[in-house]
């Protein structure tokens, strides 16, 4: 991985839970891991590219076509691809399509709560630029405002089959060590975070969701 | 289906239109509306509430709900039709008729901000979180305006109309109407 | 049920405390592996007992009825088939066939027959994939990834007609699309084949299965006298007694000329509504067989309408319904005379099951029987908040 | 629950003896279906950009785009359709309408990339893996969104036709102009081809939507003469309509005359601007046809005051006078020059210039002239034995017809040459019943009349012979005998078209009473004074213009057939209005120099 200069890092401020509860919650920002020795970096790639854990979380039409792949027809696993219940086990989150403002909400919590190393494959024509929903008040148009992606599908849906491609392409990034969304997140934490406040009117939960 | 509509224009001031054999239309008012379901339910056995909708009738500063009722058999459909102010826009709750009439009454106060009081929980959030404008299916709300102003489309498209790339045939085409001031 | 334990409801809103320290609340969902779809469930416990439930939805809102009105009367018919993912058919037949009736278009006998074909198939396939998700709710993966897959072949089928594994796009107002290809019969044939054997697999390992048995009989049952304030519909209504099927109720397509008896239980329970669930599955099959063995072969299939790019529809409205697995779907069209939808509603059966009744039927029932339950309501979010 | 439930769950082992479900390498082996709906294809040469494919798009993906290497010509707008993937729902909307289907979609499907900027490509131009393959998605047979027939205009053909001068074509009722309009995708590819660049979809719109009086005024604002255009036009729209791909290009032409039917002279000027500002500059235009008529309506309207001097008894030219009436009926004509008079242009009719005005005086008292004379002079047939008195020219006779004069021509009539005018002689020596055959060097595609007319002629009995060459004329007891000789099409090489040859020895002979040529006509240049001649070039036989019309002497101005080699009403039209527009900055021009 790359490495960044040091910034200073200002508390959060958590404007948006109670303050009384504020104490409960990390007021730090996410922090960029620079990239350590070259022949270190790239085992860990080879590591982190061999064991992607999904997060089982179907955010939109996309899920559909995830359970003929997370199931025996197209069997994940036979690439090394497992779902997982929790975001704390994943390190793929997988967006499928269109993104209403309620689910991004989640969806940013559920991304946040997410280990390093992690990863965002964007699903459909949706994430790309809105898809079929491009003039819809509730979905957003563009994915990669509020999160970073390393992998769109084109499709609508995707096949089992694309989507797999997605993954094949995904595992190649990150053995390039070119998959670099989680750090890029915290380097532009508060670009990201101005944008999907700007949207969800109702912020009533921590900046950082750690 | 006729003799219910007969009956019924027997009880009560309503309109009737009907769209084929098994599906009709009728106008009642606001006032008469609950007792007019109640015996809709209770004495012609049109006991299902299939949904509850509105229209946006924009143009006459209106709102039309329309209460869809299917009878036992599930054969026949009943819908009744209501027309309220825009302004203020106000209906009686028939939650007590039916439970999921809640959910609907629900709805319509988020998504055309009609309000039915007394209907338990018409206040809370039902599909919208934060939403901070007009209500959205409300006709003068322009969903793509509002797209475009909040969700960014990806910039760098554009397009060209066919008879406007097709000037490049003749370098006189036409600049019209050729005419210069007007007297009246 | 007897309310009378749990805590006392006001204005619809049970008045438990927190602070008690008697109840828990938990949200299961909406990144919940318990949960159909992309929704919530806010949760209140005492035990292992559920005492509150609070359905949440609009994660999937993408404002179709909004959309529609802004998009032609053509450009529509790629839209509806987003509404319900897993069985997209219904919503392309009903939104062409009120279109269809306000516009006063004639449809080939031909397209009706094709119509009711993909019909049939797409309730085959929602049928096998809800199949997968009760079992699988129940802990007994085996039958979902059975399920998955064998239902995968009869989307393989889809693609095959339609071009579209998920969304088919294939019912047009006017018609359909195409027609089956070459070759068609024989790969059907072999699908429902593949689909009897897994049916008769599951019939034995999860049908007479003590858990499966244990945990579902007894579980959420509706009682008749709740069928109609609730406004349930379709399997859950029959598995309650109901005889209501609105391909027998008010025949569309060309369900009259189709032979069947409608799947009617008697115990309400969980178990109840798989079984009639797994004999509509069955019911399916047969009535693909029939279609495909009076089918007629010959002549056209689709009624052009005028020019789509400047159609407008005389103003009026209607309201037209069709039997998906969960129920009766309906569409609400009204046109005002321009190119554009004037209102479309669209009712899915899930909105009330989903809200109203589940939320109702949870109360009581054991924690962890609550995705199992849920699941046997067979709701699918997309169409609750469209 | 018995023994048998807690037994029968293991039954799910046998499963292990059985074919597994799982794909082994579904990245490989999986193409999409033949049907399947994936990435699109575009023959780009098939293509001509109308933009259908934009329209229907209900999620905006589709753009037209300029595309290196297509050029923009009269039947093709240049642009490309440009499909964002990030938009796109593969409904194949764009597929169902495209008019030429040349879109397509491809069996392809897999698209991966790491940066969404990508996912916009030009089918058929960009490089791409699903360029070339054959299976995906295609318009079924039997499946169209658009009409590819057109409405059905009700005719008087065949033996009805030909008792009478009576208006063949009767024009479409409301109804079959309302579902003829439908049938236009508002494209606008027609719009650069028409030569007086008529706002036809606009028009067409306005039909569909019953604001007919919308309609006229489209109509008058790029053409003075519809009603002529609407029977007559040789509808170049009409070929390149991007419905006439795969089917009848919409019926411009009798929807434009839809229009105007309904507007009779008063009701049309009750519609119509009249009053303009009076500029006191004076414009003379000589020949009152399309061309001259045209520049007459522009130029009032521009504030000139314009007289318009014709040397026959009423104004319209080579409509009025080389058209028969069962084509543009007379009263059609009288209210098209009614609306044009009643713009403010003086008509004077029956002068001549050169004999009863001069051309110097012309000169003298306006500040532009316009010389608008067309072609009136019969080509000859340059053959022994043409100057026999029953041998006729096709022009000469519509003119006597249309002035009144009887002509007799007797029972059998042979016509040579294959354009308009050949017809028209033809079908009106049908009419005074006579049996007719057209003689034609070439083969019938290559006829320069309009396919119409070949076809309407077809159906009265006019019999034709092509690829035959006249090349004696004898005179048998006062009838002519004509010997002509069969030829046979030669390839000249690419780009040339072919040439007709003489077959030695196939040579043959038909008696008959009256021969009508009609290979041609050319100008008679007489009119203007040797003093001029010098000052005004020619080309050929037309004379040599600017742009806009204006000739080496900056004063005089030329349009219409003596210039365009078209020949057409509406090139003669558009002319005038190009030569009104030369007019206009030329004298603007002027009066800034004083």
């Amino acid at each position: 991985m790359k490495s960044t200069e040091n910034k200073i890092i200002h508390p959060l401020e958590n404007a948006g839970v109670p303050e009384d509860q504020r104490h409960l919650y990390c007021d730090a920002s996410p922090r960029p891991y620079p990239a350590l020795n070259k022949y270190v970096e790239r085992f860990l790639n080879w590591a982190r590219a061999n064991s992607l854990w999904i997060l089982g979380y179907g955010t939109g039409c996309g899920a559909i076509e995830l359970r003929p792949l997370l199931t025996s027809r197209f069997d994940i696993s036979q690439y090394g691809m497992n779902p997982r219940p929790t975001p704390r086990q994943s390190s793929v989150f997988i967006i499928g399509g269109y993104l209403s403002v309620k689910t991004l909400k989640r969806v940013i919590r559920s991304y946040e709560q997410m280990q390093n190393p992690k990863f965002v494959v964007g699903l459909g024509s949706c994430t790309v630029n809105g898809g079929m929903y491009w003039d819809s008040y509730n979905t957003v148009n563009r994915l990669d405002y509020y999160l970073p992606v390393d992998v769109y599908v084109a499709g609508c849906m995707p096949r089992p089959e694309a989507i797999i491609a997605g993954f094949e392409k995904l595992k190649s990034t990150i053995m390039a060590g070119q998959a670099e969304g989680a750090n890029e997140y915290a380097e532009r934490f508060d670009w990201y975070k101005s944008n999907q406040k700007k949207i969800i009117k109702d912020w009533d939960m921590p900046d950082y969701n750690w | 289906m006729n003799s219910l509509i007969k009956r019924l224009k027997m009880q009560f001031d309503v309109e009737e239109q009907t769209q084929r054999s098994n599906l009709s239309f009728i106008n009642a008012t606001a006032l008469q509306l609950p007792a007019l379901l109640t015996h809709l339910r209770d004495y012609e056995k049109y006991t299902q509430l299939i949904f509850l909708t509105a229209v946006d009738r924009i143009e006459d500063n209106q709102f039309q709900l329309t209460y869809m009722l299917a009878d036992e058999s599930s054969q026949n459909n009943i819908g009744v039709r209501v027309r309220i102010d825009r302004e203020n826009a106000v209906m009686t709750s028939i939650a007590h008729l039916w439970h999921h009439a809640r959910t609907y009454q629900q709805e319509l106060r988020e998504m055309f901000g009609i309000d039915f009081p007394g209907s338990p929980g018409v206040n809370d959030n039902f599909i919208l979180e934060g939403w901070e404008e007009i209500p959205p299916m409300r006709r003068d709300f322009d969903t793509r305006e509002y797209s475009e102003k909040t969700y960014f489309p990806r910039p760098g498209r554009s397009t060209t109309h066919p008879r406007t790339a097709m000037k490049a045939v003749d370098p006189d085409y036409p600049e019209l109407p050729l005419m210069k001031g007007r007297v009246k | 049920m007897d309310r009378s334990k749990f805590p006392e409801i006001v204005d619809g809103k049970s008045q438990y405390d927190l602070d008690s320290g008697r109840f828990v609340k938990i949200w299961n969902g909406p990144q919940h592996p318990g949960v159909t779809g992309n929704m919530a469930l806010e949760v209140v416990i005492s035990g292992d007992e559920v005492v509150d439930l609070k359905t949440h939805v609009g994660y999937l809102h993408r404002g179709f009825e909004k959309l529609m009105e802004q998009r032609l009367y053509i450009q529509n018919f790629p839209l509806v088939c987003r509404i319900c993912v897993p069985e997209p058919d219904t919503n392309e037949y009903l939104y062409a066939a009120a279109v269809e009736e306000l516009s006063g278009l004639e449809v080939p006998e031909r397209a009706q027959w094709l119509r009711t074909l993909t019909l049939e198939m797409s309730r085959l396939a929602s049928f096998i994939m809800w199949l997968g998700g009760q079992a699988g709710s129940f802990g007994m993966g085996t039958v979902g990834q059975w399920a998955v897959a064998v239902r995968d072949y009869v989307l393989d089928l889809f693609e095959a007609i339609t071009g579209g594994r998920i969304y088919h796009m294939y019912i047009t107002p006017g018609g359909v699309r195409d027609i089956l290809p070459e070759g068609f019969d024989a790969d059907l044939e072999d699908v429902l084949k593949k689909v009897e054997k897994f049916m008769h697999d599951a019939e034995i390992v999860l049908f007479h299965n003590a858990v499966f048995k244990k945990r579902t009989k007894g579980l959420g049952i509706i009682t008749p006298d709740m069928i109609d304030p609730y406004g349930i519909l379709g399997p859950n209504a029959r598995a309650a007694g109901s005889t209501r099927d609105v391909r027998k109720d008010s025949p569309y397509a060309v369900y009259d000329k189709l032979e069947f008896n409608v799947i009617v239980g008697s115990d309400s329970d969980a178990y109840d509504r798989a079984r009639c669930r797994f004999q509509e599955m069955q019911q399916s099959i047969e009535l693909i067989r029939q279609i495909m063995e009076i089918m007629p072969r010959k002549g056209s299939f689709y009624n052009r309408p005028p020019n789509v790019l400047h159609w407008q529809i005389p103003p009026g409205e209607t309201y037209v319904k069709a039997e998906s697995t969960r129920g009766e779907y309906g569409y609400y069209v009204v046109s005002d005379g321009s190119n554009k939808p004037r209102r479309v509603y669209v009712k899915g059966p899930s909105y009330t099951h989903a809200v109203a009744l589940f939320e109702q039927m949870a109360v009581g029932t054991n924690y962890a029987d609550l995705p199992g339950l849920m699941v046997s309501l067979h709701t699918y979010p997309p169409e609750i908040e469209r | 629950m018995g023994l048998k439930d807690i037994i029968s769950p293991f039954y799910v082992w046998k499963r292990a003896l059985e074919k597994p479900f799982t794909h082994p390498s579904p990245l490989t082996t999986r193409p999409g279906s033949d049907r399947y709906r994936g990435f699109h294809q575009n023959d780009m040469h098939k293509c001509i950009g109308c933009g259908s494919c934009e329209t229907i798009c209900q999620n905006a993906a589709i753009d037209l785009v300029h595309v290196d290497g297509i050029e923009t010509t009269e039947a093709d707008s240049g642009l490309r359709p440009k499909i964002d993937y990030g938009r796109c729902c593969w409904c194949g909307l764009c597929v169902d309408i495209c008019t030429t289907a040349s879109l397509t979609m491809s069996n392809e499907y897999t698209w991966v990339d790491a940066d969404p900027e990508v996912y916009r490509f030009i089918p058929g131009a960009d490089e791409k893996s699903w360029n070339d393959t054959d299976k995906g998605y295609r318009r079924a047979e039997g499946y169209n969104l658009l009409e590819t027939e057109r409405v059905d205009m009700d005719m008087t053909l065949g033996d009805d036709g030909i008792k009478s001068f009576m208006e063949v074509i009767h024009g479409y009722t409301k109804e079959q102009a309302m579902a003829e309009a439908m049938r236009c995708v508002e494209c606008g590819v027609c719009v650069a081809t028409c030569p007086a660049h008529m706002d036809i979809p606009d028009y067409i719109k306005a039909i569909r939507e019953d604001r007919l009086e919308d309609a006229l005024e489209l109509l008058y604002r790029t053409n003075p003469m519809p009603a002529t255009c609407g029977r007559i036009c040789t509808h170049r729209c009409e070929t390149v309509c991007a419905l006439g791909h795969q089917g009848d290009p919409v019926a411009i032409r009798w929807l434009k005359r839809y229009i105007i039917d309904q507007f009779p002279a008063e009701k049309a000027i009750a519609q119509l601007e009249q009053e303009f500002e009076d500029n006191g500059l004076k414009v003379a235009i000589i020949g009152a046809g399309p061309a001259g008529l045209s520049a007459a309506y522009y130029l009032v309207r521009l504030g000139y005051n314009v007289t318009v001097y014709e040397s026959q008894n009423k104004a319209g030219g080579m409509i009025r006078y080389g058209v028969p009436y069962y084509r543009m009926p007379e009263d059609i004509m009288d209210d098209e020059v009614t609306v044009i008079e009643k713009m403010g242009v003086i008509l004077k009719t029956g002068i001549k210039i050169g004999r009863d005005l001069l051309f110097e005086k012309l000169m003298h008292d306006n500040n532009a002239v316009l010389m608008a004379t067309g072609f009136e002079s019969p080509y000859e047939l340059s053959i022994p034995g043409e100057h026999h008195s029953r041998v006729i020219s096709g022009i000469d006779m519509l003119d006597d017809i249309a002035n009144g004069k009887s002509v007799e021509v007797g029972n059998v009539v042979a016509v040579i040459g294959g354009g308009n005018v050949a017809f028209d002689a033809a079908r009106t020596a049908r009419r005074l019943g006579a049996d007719v055959c057209i003689y034609y060097r070439r083969r019938i595609e290559d006829m320069p009349a309009d396919s119409e007319e070949i076809h309407e002629a077809q159906a009265e009995g006019v019999k034709i012979i092509v690829q035959s060459i006249p090349v004696h004329i004898e005179d048998n007891n006062g009838s002519p005998r004509m010997i002509w000789n069969r030829a046979e099409m030669v390839d000249q090489g690419p780009g040339k078209r072919p040439k007709p040859v003489l077959i030695q020895g196939a040579s043959e002979t038909a008696d008959v009473d009256t021969i009508i040529t009609a290979i041609g006509q050319a100008s008679d240049y007489d009119y203007i004074p040797e003093s001029m001649s010098g000052r005004i070039h020619f080309n050929k036989t037309r004379v040599a213009t600017e742009r806009l019309g204006q000739t080496a002497e900056t004063k005089v101005f030329a349009a219409g057939d003596i210039v365009n080699s078209r020949g057409d009403a509406i090139s003669a039209i558009a002319d005038g209005y190009r030569a009104a527009k030369g007019i206009d900055a030329y004298l603007t021009t002027k009066k800034g120099e004083k």
